[in-house]
């Protein structure tokens, strides 16, 4: 998988997030403050003006521009979180190489969900983004043999199913974990980001 | 929604142009979101930058100047600001004495601010950050993010920022701050949701007899939906949260805080009631605030925070001060 | 109806126990409902009285202290006090330079200060009373009460307190008051009602569409109903209206108003608009307050006040005031 | 007619001010600042309160009592008008008279009338309570031959077809002239108390 393709990963993100960002916010009204879709919805139009601006040479450098680009941008916990994920994955690929295996790409996944749940102390059940993140990852891990397709539409699965499974959770972690257990019966915002940033992936796979 | 603003995406722009024109005593550098002292750093002062989501004025900008505040950075509407605004603002208030952050205790002021730190750290920059976690609504227990920062942020930059001007080293200065965020207590309650105007819709529903206990500064929901009550009753809600959690006697320092959208009628009605529950437990409201300081945009509601007073902290609290949003001996 | 109250009425008794428990500058004598400086009246200095409604907190009350009014009666909400507050008020600040009464132009304000003002002059209290009427959204005819007095009414109380406390006489600080009314116009827009608590709803309804123009501070409907529109395009409304008035030039004094549900974060956006405004007519914001000053409960909206200065009118504007709503120089 | 006479029509009015309250805020709420029936219900319970704490022996004592009261507990534009208006009554009738004639009570009448105007400059045809009181005033003169119980019913009904009228005119005086055109189609709620205190009359007449 080369730079294009991952570059029309994040735009396949950016048109997502767009679309949600109504979608996102009421989920953050419910049980935190309402801003997640206007806080990514901001990023990823950062985003995409900086990958114009610069177009990267390969995959790392471009998930590191986007890392960047969303920690400068979005701020809120998801900016610095979101920003880590895409950072870490960066740093992990590498700037050089130009084209990625699709293993290296699981394990860059995996450097990444383990910097997001340094950074921000959370782990699985806790109610966040970490839900969707967790699964999705190990999901493209166990579906690597089966190809790129296969992988990310186990992923996309399991991201979906990660994010409704926090619908009965009770948040420990981030602004939700205030509301006690009246954060019961709500879907994390972030879990619910996290589960459209696989979608894109699958479609972007499809193509 | 109906709000007095140009569009939901220039609410904080167009807000910092009106703080520039107000306050030739500040120096709001509107590009990159910072509002400055005019005066500059002090040579061996040390710095005190805040700075969290917009939405709470006069929370942070309204506390920028002598006294308080050297810089603070305002986020989008309840959004925390991004690093980069930290860092330029640490760097511009830096007069060689280090730099003090005051972070209220949110994942995302948590982590933007930290990331802050360690690339000014590495900038040569010496910064300490001091967490505010005054609520008392939230658990501070390994199952929720820990006690918001909320009416206390205040106390700390007033009291702090005095020490400051004194020409205080940064761990005495940081220490202070720790202090005072240690014996201070808030607790809120909405009568009313508000609007973030980029969501365009209130952040929750209450029914008319309904009212939230427990609630943030950020719009969301409290811990607990309560029957509407007399305000003598309410308080008391209030108030026993904070006693049960820190016994109240002696001199304290009591602010009661509109919420954006009480008014002052209401808040003097709050603060009445707030002064007999103390006298009740032998305290005395020695300095006090009443008014709208710490907001949650057009929120009806109020919250009370009280600090127990020390001497030292009495005479730093009534040493001069001169913002926009506070003032007083010059 | 959802008030921080204890029962309506208590509200502004209350209110007044708030206030007295908050400020030790502050004498309130809650029975007579008169707020007096605790100092109390100055010897040859002229006593500086003013009143009405409540519900417009912090004015008056919170504007009684060193550099503006002596004493304030709050009425009940939305109605002006009795005469025998008045008269109360009167005696007791009168320190032998006589009183002067600032009035602001409601038939009700007027009646009872008139009154008050006549068995004051019978036991020998010499007084003076100015009306304060700037509300450009009234016309000044025979055909209406005349214009409404608003945000003026913190300029003149300011102006003419600095005036007072330097020991001028009655009759001068009566003629700067008066000057400061005639250099002084208002407009007032609402974006929502108030309820006044006795009478348990709101006093108009909007549509969520709709904004009202050239409301006054008592939670009355405007001149018309518009649509909602920018926060730019309403403040050219307000600021034309002013402006055809009076046309504006050079210094000004400037007030941007939150009726008392506003968030300041609006009120800084609208300040904005104002001083883009003032620039295009070749005028200048030289002095200026944003916030909530002249409210009307805990009504959405805004008003504009705009002084034209003079270099007296500057001066003493800046000159020390130390009040719970306005402090500064000490 | 005695001191109880009138006595027991200043409890009608207390009454009737007491049921009416919600009514004439309401009315005042349309082109006012939603006060007039708190303003005077708390007038009118002052005015109950002084009575039984030292009940006058003559009409014009207690109507100065009554005009004093109002005075000094309503505040807003109808404490000095209605005070000034029952303030003259008495002041006219005389401390002495014990029992007075429907003629001299007219008259009275009138003179409270003119002093009401005198203060609140208000002519008929300005939307206030005016455009009740004088027309009252002006058949409670006429029916006098017919004795009082005519006379106060002519009076009521007066009043009552002033206040109606006040509906289609435009505000010149007072809170509702702030309002210009928009305060036609609304009845006055000072000329709606006075025709309420006029109903009174009759049905203290009545009894
Ligand atoms: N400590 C954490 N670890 C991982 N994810 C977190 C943490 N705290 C919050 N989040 C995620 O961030 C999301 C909220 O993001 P956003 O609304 O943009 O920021 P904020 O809470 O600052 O308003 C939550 O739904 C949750 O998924
Ligand atoms: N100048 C005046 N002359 C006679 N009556 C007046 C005048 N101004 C107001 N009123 C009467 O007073 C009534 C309003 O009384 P109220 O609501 O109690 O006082 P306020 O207007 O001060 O709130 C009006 O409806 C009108 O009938
Ligand atoms: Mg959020
Ligand atoms: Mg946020
Ligand atoms: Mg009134
Ligand atoms: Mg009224």
């Amino acid at each position: 998988m080369d730079t294009s393709f991952f570059a029309a990963w994040i735009e396949e993100i950016a048109t997502a997030v767009r679309d949600q960002k109504d979608h996102l916010t009421q989920l953050d009204a419910a049980i935190g403050d309402a801003d997640h879709g206007a806080n990514l919805d901001r990023g990823f139009a950062a985003v995409r003006e900086a990958l114009a601006a610069s177009p990267p040479e390969t995959p790392g450098a471009l998930f590191v521009l986007v890392g960047s680009t969303l920690i400068r941008k979005v701020g809120g916990a998801s900016g610095p979180l979101y920003g880590t994920v895409f950072r870490q994955l960066g740093k992990t690929l590498g700037a050089e190489t130009a084209d990625v295996a699709l293993g290296d790409f699981a394990a860059a996944l995996d450097a990444a969900l383990s910097a997001v749940q340094k950074l921000g102390a959370a782990v699985e059940g806790d109610k966040t983004l970490v839900d969707a993140l967790a699964p999705a990852v190990r999901a493209l891990t166990e579906g690597m043999q089966e190809g790129p397709e296969e992988a990310f539409a186990a992923a996309a699965r399991a991201a979906e199913e990660g994010a409704q499974a926090t619908v009965p959770l009770q948040a420990r972690k981030g602004r939700a974990s205030y509301l006690g257990p009246r954060s019961v019966g709500h879907e994390d915002p972030g879990a619910a980001s996290t589960a459209l940033m696989f979608a894109a992936l699958q479609a972007a796979g499809g193509r | 929604m109906k709000k007095l603003i140009n569009g939901t995406d220039t609410v904080v722009a167009d807000a910092l142009r009106g703080m520039a024109a107000a306050h030739p005593g500040l120096r709001v550098d509107i590009e990159n979101r910072i509002v400055f002292r005019a005066s500059g750093p002090r040579p061996g002062k040390v710095g005190l930058v805040s700075g969290g989501g917009s939405g709470h004025e006069p929370l942070h900008g309204g506390f920028v100047g002598y006294g308080m505040l050297d810089a603070a950075c305002p986020g989008e509407v309840f959004t925390s600001p991004v690093p980069d605004q930290m860092i330029e603002a640490t760097k511009g208030v830096d007069g060689g004495a280090g730099v003090l952050h005051i972070v209220k205790n949110y994942t995302g002021d948590v982590l933007n601010f930290q990331m802050a730190a360690e690339l000014c750290e590495d900038e040569g920059v010496e910064v300490t950050s001091v967490l505010i976690n005054d609520d008392v609504a939230v658990q501070d227990s390994l199952y929720t993010a820990g006690r918001r920062g909320t009416g206390a942020t205040l106390f700390v930059e007033k009291i702090a920022g005095a020490l400051a001007e004194s020409g205080a080293p940064l761990s005495e200065v940081a220490q202070i701050a720790t202090d005072v965020n240690a014996r201070s207590r808030s607790f809120g309650v909405a009568l009313s949701a508000c609007t973030v105007p980029a969501a365009g819709k209130p952040t929750f529903e209450l029914n008319d007899n309904e009212i939230e206990l427990g609630i943030g500064i950020h719009g969301e929901p409290g811990r607990t939906r309560a029957p509407h009550a007399e305000a003598r009753e309410i308080v008391r809600i209030a108030m026993d949260a904070i006693n049960d959690d820190m016994p109240l006697s002696g001199e304290t320092l009591v602010m009661v805080n509109g919420m954006g959208g009480t008014p002052l009628l209401e808040q003097y009605i709050v603060f009445a009631e707030v002064a007999a529950y103390l006298a009740e437990k032998g305290a005395t409201p020695a300095r006090s605030l009443v008014g709208n300081y710490v907001t949650s945009l057009e929120m009806q509601g109020f919250s009370v925070t009280v600090c127990r007073l020390t001497d030292e902290l009495a005479r730093l609290w009534d040493a001069p001060v001169e913002t926009p949003g506070l003032r007083w001996g010059r």
